[in-house]
């Protein structure tokens, strides 16, 4: 009774469900959802191998659009069941939708040891730095002073950086990249897909109703170029409008600055070249912020380790060579028994 | 009826039908290894038994204090055992602290051997006693066997190439030879067990062995006082077969792995430790030749979802922990509840409420297990009543959960899963199949398609080709599974959660009575580790001819079909429960019998004595 | 009975003792707020009324989707009003999405008030007609009043200067105006909400006022088809006093902030979002000059721990959550309660299980208040009637949690937090105090020393010299407060904490019947927002002299000390429930009375009617 | 009847309770208690102003052994317990004593949020690298390969390094220090309680029973010199049983390595100088770990922002300052009122 997946390729759109999309007309979920669509079909990944698992909040509703397999879980706990699923059926393409209240306010711990423990997942974090589904209270990626319903004199406590929180729990592969900036989507998209580990990806996204227009400082069109940086491996850490700054080292010797090529004597030699294995200069890109920093995109850092998922498979089929298992029977009469005869 | 027997070994033994030691020292003295080596020999000499272990929640607390003392008690007997005993015949108490936090529950007139080279003043004064209670009076109505353990030990291991620290750790083999001595236990299993477990410290496994030895030999040859003699304990008329020792922790195991096989699914652990289900983990982990995989999660919460996402993608989930650790899972199985996902949670229950009373014994989570969650959530709840029942009840929370696509609760406690029993290995082959059948056809196919009898949703796996669906915890669609927000179908969904698991009914035995008429006077309803003692209680009442009779929960939601018909047939039922009455409401409420709770939170099982004062004052007169 | 009168504009009116209206519409178009303008007006005219929001859980689903629709009913009368009345007398739909979700509501003849520019192929088919409803008849048995309003308000709008977007969104004021106009409402209180609320935006609120005066003057000049006309309902005959619209959130912060006070306190929330929580963080923060500290924690474990903590160092320790958020704090709450402190946990309901149904109502998470956690854990569980019994509650549970030394949950829910009445404000100074006297003295102190009337330890604060002391999860001693693992001393802490719950019960006003007889054939026994339809159901058949009274719990557990003796009184008991049966099992439980359970889980309060019914079937004939 | 404290001079044993200590024989908690209140007693700190919170595990016994005021909670969340007791009563000196599960396992969301916030609290991690309390599991700081009953083969999954993870987490005061080091501990915990905000300590912890001598190969006394090095501010960072050993920047000039003063020309000049300040080599002195490089001991980073409690009072103060409180019954009749008067 199975039917055979078609052989013709997948177009972006088969990768969507029939079902109605509910996000606000402007959210910057619908431009993240079409990236994801379009990198899929690039990869062409077939849809029954390919699980999306989310948490609880308005990027969490992204598993309903997709006509994957998909699990929409619990307020922060996406990883932990995600854990359990690659762990359970290591061949399925496993990918975690969160928003920034999600992964780091009630599921901080589940992020974070995702991570530390390496399991072959794609984390995807919509970062809109506010908590949409429950009406704009301020999140732990909101900036110091976010008024917000919880918040009415603005936020007192220091925010968190996302990727500064993966590099920390020791995650091997890091990225960051934004809902409209589509060129650019599918390329950091494929490259955690490619990462065979934890794949920890920040997507900052626009919540047009709570939170509209924060990330516009580096975002919009008109500055974008000026205010981040797109991070190759290999390549300078070169951005502006007109080509000309560059991420080099700080005076000191420790750290990083702005230069202008061309300006002070500063040359393309000075500046530094993205090294996507060097986990200090990970750390340098990950924390740099406006208005002092461009905003930095791309693979920040990666650096595979073995997956924890393979490992454990490594030792259970290790097991299994070493003490092949026996009948239920043999199981339960392993060790000392004795018997009582009819009659004794 | 204690008679003169002749021995194997020449001797001339009393011979008893039933002894209860206790063996009491300080944590690090490894009375808990010498109870279960005392068990090994008495379990293979045929005897029936039942075992206590009772240990501190501290690791190692420091040494002579009350706090840090660990004991452990077996009883053994000719005929079928149900309880570890009252009150011990014997106490050895390896030091001061061990006699004063356990000579209290010694009847006068038993025996106590001490190890007098542990009766320091400083010790003396550490377990609070003011005088030395070898000297002061304290011991005038027991047997009392006073040796120098210590001194004895280190002369039987001199020959032995070991430290004197060395040398003084073998005291309690010292005393588990005097005791196989008294006994008449055989001593080959220990030894056996002491060249393996040494296997590469062979000097130590000597030494151990010298102990053993020495302390069998002292029995043999030194003058005990008058009182104290040689037994033996005939075996026991046990049904033929099979035994093994095995404790609730392994048998809820092999249970699972069992229930997982018949299913024809891999067992997925997701937990985190927790005393006293730690243990569980510790030996799923080991059977990973079996198709296990186990995680030992970040946390509870994460451990569960874990196990969720597991079945989600075709595994048998199983997570585990104690009341606390239930309590932060209760939002997930939420979660599994509403998407139909087959988990089974194991709750070993332990004294709360909180951290409580973490290494006692308590069977208090029974309301959390059938209320404990937000919302109309019910699910199916299942009891052991043994340690060998733990095996059965395992098996048939995996029969539920992938029968009929739920979480299951399996309620143990601390009291099974440490103590030891003799279990007659059943045929696993003997046990019916219940293999899952995944959903494969795309045909119609939505995930919230239900099976008519069993109203069961059908179980589509993540990599199955045309059936790609989502599934979660907002409502869904009677009709189509997609999400649903409209009044009617939530009415409607919620009505089938329910019918589902009030279904489950039909499929579970009758409930019959476990001693006595199935009318009469009293009916004793129980459920989990009470088993033992509430059965010999009401046995003891029945021989003497009063009309009551034990019924023992195993399904307590639902509950048996006839259980209300069965409970009209007595005047009165009496509930006692390790708690402060909670199984007492259920009944109550679904029976509208007035029935009546006998509580006890002491972190203890019920004694047997104590049960029949109960069941008297209901019936004589 | 309508009868016509002359009305303060000048115009013959009909007069009508009650109208039920409905206001629904995309989520973005600003229904809610009509709703409540149209309350506020309503309110201030003297009648009594009661509402009922009722929204999709998406924040601002596409716009002409049904999951969209989001609604407002409003139910006023010149009598006393209890429920936001069963059906809609008037709908006005903003778009075909609003109609297909709600006119299977609108009895026939009802009126239909409809925007016809919302009508467009487009729309008509994203709601799922297959045709244009206002052609095809499916609108044939109502009275429908079809307007251009987008058109007329942009016309209205034109010399304010603001773009054809914000025109258009001023389409709600409109309506507002018109029905102002249709049941004479003053559109005073509006004009000045509007000014201050777009104080700068002064475009903005001139377009707002223009578009309700455009919709007010319309009514006024254009000619209605026949049936709809313009009514006049007179004000309610209330109680003499000062009155203000509170919803249930608002009764709940101003209860928490009074009873802080009362007993000397400051007030510690912590606090995670969770719909329909929220909103009691957001007005408990805007309360900081009431000495009241919020937090938003990382999570609910967070949250309540924190509101812990803060008890401990003396503050009143509050945490607010639903369901779900509930569910993970049952792990602290077992320390609060073995610790006693003072702590209250407000539960706002909501449909479950799981992410269930998170903007609509349900009673369903009783059995996890009540029992919800590991262990023998009672604690005192109070649940609010009325928005504005949410004032008297919140305080009630402050005195319980401070008198008694317990964590106390306070259940209300999603109807009751968001739904407005009007509420005769209380003097609150008439309000008794009870001020807390913390431990100063350390003479004889430790921690679970108890007073012999309440049984509640002694509250000694950190910062208090003298008095150091440690608490926490570990069973405490008796008699020093010290850790303690003795078995007999668990049981004597379980007893004693139980007893304290269980003393409460003195201290609680006996049960009084809301309606009818203390005996009689059928009692009606409710707890929670259900009050209101129960009360109205059973009075109109007390009206009609059948046998039946209304009894409504505020104190779930314990239970009023009569409740007993007062249902023994009734042939029949009946509860009805927004569960599958809760309340009904405590009762059949505690009393041994055959109580019957009326279900109803759609998410949306009971129907008058419905409960009538179920009263009739069992009293009649 | 307020009974006055003395004025007599507190001495470490008078901040020990009567309770009688429970941990094995031999245990490093003994250590770190006598360390605990010798710092204590130098410092003068009233005892009813002291709270020890505590969750659950070996170390969180530690509450019960001291006499001041102390709340031993629940697995994981002291830190959130004692954030709401520093709210609601800033006045207290709050001290955090957590086990590595208890920490970083359980707890971890919650002490990464107590950092990010930045909440006046001494956090002392007692690191042992494994569960002592329940007997002997592995934790998530055991490392790679550590055999235990949940892990008989061995574990797969990398450790955290918990002052990383506080790194991660913008941890603005980070320090470490070992159970039997008692000449270094007092200084670190002086400077933790110096700072106002988080302050995390990690406490190196030999858990006789179930990790014993995991950390020998550098806290031993014959190893310590050579194989960990005490950081100080404004000092260069050498070591070395003979002080010859030192940290220098590497030779790409990110990243640190060791040098060996006299060998291949490195001179004194070339060690790097510690800087609390320096969040980048704070990062790097974090992360040293044995074999390549000696572990840090001292205060790694200090660098002061305004605690959250500060902030938050400061907002109440403000708050209150604008918008007097009322009277009750003001706050019931705020808004709009309407009064129905008799025979209306
Ligand atoms: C246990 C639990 N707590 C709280 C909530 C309420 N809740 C739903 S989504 C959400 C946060 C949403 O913010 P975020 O994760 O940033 O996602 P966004 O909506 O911004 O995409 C919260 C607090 C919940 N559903 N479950
Ligand atoms: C909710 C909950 N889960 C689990 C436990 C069991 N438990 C107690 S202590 C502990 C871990 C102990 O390890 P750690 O925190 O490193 O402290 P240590 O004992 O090593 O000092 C665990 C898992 C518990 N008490 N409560
Ligand atoms: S509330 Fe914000 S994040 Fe949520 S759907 Fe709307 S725009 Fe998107
Ligand atoms: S188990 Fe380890 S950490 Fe716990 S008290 Fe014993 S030695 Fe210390
Ligand atoms: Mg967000
Ligand atoms: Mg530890």
């Amino acid at each position: 009774m199975n039917v055979e997946t078609p052989v013709e390729a997948l177009k972006p759109n088969d990768y969507a469900s029939d079902q109605e999309v509910r996000w606000c007309p402007g959210c910057g979920d619908y431009a993240i959802i079409k990236g994801v669509h379009r990198t899929l079909a690039e990869m062409q990944i077939p849809l029954e191998k390919l699980v999306f698992f989310s948490g609880i909040g308005c990027a969490a509703r992204f598993p309903y659009y997709m006509a994957s397999y998909g699990f929409h879980t619990i307020h922060g706990r996406a990883p932990a069941l995600a854990t359990g699923a690659k762990l359970a059926n290591p061949d399925l393409d496993i990918w975690i939708v969160m928003g920034d209240g999600d992964a780091l306010s009630i599921g901080g711990n589940h992020t974070m040891h995702a991570i530390r423990r390496n399991v072959d997942l794609n984390m995807l974090l919509f970062n809109n730095e506010i908590y949409g589904l429950t009406k704009g209270q301020y999140s732990p990626t909101s900036q110091l002073g976010t008024r917000s319903p919880s918040t009415p004199q603005g936020s007192v406590d220091a925010p968190l950086t996302p990727l500064s929180v993966a590099l920390g729990a020791g995650g091997r592969f890091v990225a960051r990249t934004f809902d409209t900036n589509q060129k650019h989507m599918p390329g950091v998209l494929k490259a955690a897909h490619a990462h065979k580990g934890a794949s920890f990806v920040e997507i900052i996204q626009n919540c047009i109703v709570y939170n509209d227009g924060v990330f516009d400082g580096w975002t919009d069109k008109k500055v974008v170029s000026d205010n981040s940086i797109t991070v190759e491996h290999g390549k300078p850490l070169i951005f502006g409008a007109e080509d000309n700054k560059g991420i080099a080292r700080s005076d000191d010797g420790f750290g990083i600055q702005v230069v202008t090529i061309g300006e002070s004597g500063v040359t393309e030699a000075d500046i530094l070249v993205h090294d996507e294995k060097n986990k200090i200069l990970a750390m340098m890109l990950a924390d740099m912020k406006q208005p002092d920093f461009p905003v930095a995109l791309g693979v920040l850092y990666n650096n595979p380790a073995t997956a924890y998922d393979a490992s454990v498979h490594e030792q259970l089929a290790a097991v299994k060579e070493n003490t092949p298992a026996g009948t239920l029977n043999e199981m339960l009469r392993k060790g000392r028994t004795w018997t009582v005869s009819e009659g004794a | 009826m204690a008679t003169n027997v002749a021995t194997s070994d020449g001797g001339e033994r009393k011979a008893l039908d039933s002894v209860v030691i206790r063996f009491a020292g300080d944590s690090g003295d490894g009375m808990q290894l010498t109870g279960t080596q005392f068990t090994q020999s008495t379990a293979l000499m045929g005897n029936d038994l039942a075992t206590f272990p009772d240990f501190p929640a501290e690791i190692r607390a420091p040494a002579g204090t009350t706090f840090g003392v660990s004991a452990f008690q077996i009883n053994f007997a000719s005929y079928d055992i149900q309880t570890p005993g009252d009150d011990p015949d014997v106490l050895v108490a390896m030091n001061p602290a061990a006699l004063k936090v356990h000579l209290k529950d010694v009847p006068k007139g038993g025996t106590v051997i001490l190890n007098t080279d542990a009766f320091s003043d400083r010790n003396i004064a550490r377990a609070g006693y003011e005088e030395n209670p070898l000297e002061d009076g304290t011991l005038d109505n027991y047997i009392v066997i006073a040796i120098e353990i210590n001194k004895l030990t280190n002369a039987a291991v001199e020959d032995c190439d070991v430290t004197s620290k060395e040398a003084t750790r073998c005291k309690n083999f010292w005393a588990l030879g005097l005791m196989c001595w008294m006994y008449n236990r055989d001593r080959q299993p220990t030894v056996d067990w002491v060249n393996q477990r040494f296997a590469k410290l062979p000097n130590i496994a000597a030494a151990n062995i010298a102990a053993l030895n020495a302390g069998h030999a002292y029995g043999e040859t030194v003058e005990l006082p008058s009182g104290a003699e040689a037994y033996v304990v005939p075996r026991a008329d046990v049904q033929p077969g099979t035994y093994r020792a095995v404790t609730g922790t392994e048998a809820v195991a092999w249970g699972l792995v069992a229930g997982a096989r018949k299913a024809n699914l891999n067992l997925f652990l997701g937990s985190y430790p927790i005393t006293p289900a730690s243990a569980l983990l510790h030996t799923l982990t080991n059977l990973k030749h079996y198709g296990v995989t186990t995680f030992q999660a970040e946390d509870e919460i994460a451990a569960v979802c874990s196990a969720i996402g597991a079945a989600y993608t075709g595994a048998l989930g199983v997570t585990s922990s104690s009341g606390p650790g239930i309590a932060l899972k209760t939002e997930a199985i939420g979660l599994a509840l509403v998407t139909e996902l087959p988990l089974v949670v194991v709750n070993v229950q332990r004294g709360g409420p909180s951290t409580g009373l973490p290494t006692k014994t308590e069977q208090s989570d029974l309301f959390q297990a059938v209320y404990g969650r937000n919302a109309d959530t019910p699910l199916p709840v299942v009891a052991s009543r043994t340690a060998g029942d733990c095996f059965e009840t395992a098996i048939e929370a995996v029969r539920i959960a992938t029968k009929y696509m739920t979480p299951v609760i399996l309620l143990t406690d601390g009291f099974l899963a440490n103590s030891a029993e003799p279990w007659e290995i059943p045929d696993a082959d003997a046990i019916p199949d219940f293999p899952v059948e995944f959903r494969t056809d795309p045909e119609g196919f939505h995930p919230y398609l239900r099976d008519e009898t069993t109203l069961a949703r059908n179980w589509a796996v993540p990599g199955t080709p045309g059936l790609m669906h989502r599934i979660g915890g907002i409502e869904k669609d009677y009709d189509s599974g997609h999400i649903s927000y409209d009044s009617d179908n939530h009415h409607r969904m919620t009505k089938v959660r329910a019918a589902k698991i009030d279904g489950i009914a039909n499929d579970i035995p009758e409930q019959d009575v476990a001693i006595g008429d199935t009318t009469g006077k009293l009916a004793v309803l129980g459920w989990g580790s009470t088993f033992g003692a509430v059965n010999q209680a009401v046995g003891r009442c029945v021989k003497e001819g009063l009309s009551v009779s034990h019924i023992h929960l195993r399904h307590i939601h639902p509950f048996p079909l006839n259980l209300g018909e069965l409970l009209s047939g007595f005047d009165k039922v009496m509930v006692p429960e390790m708690n402060n009455g909670q199984l007492v409401h259920l009944i109550r409420d679904k029976f509208l019998v007035d029935a009546e709770s006998i509580t006890q939170i002491t972190g203890q099982p019920f004694k047997v004595s104590t049960l029949e004062r109960e069941i008297r004052s209901r019936v004589e007169g």
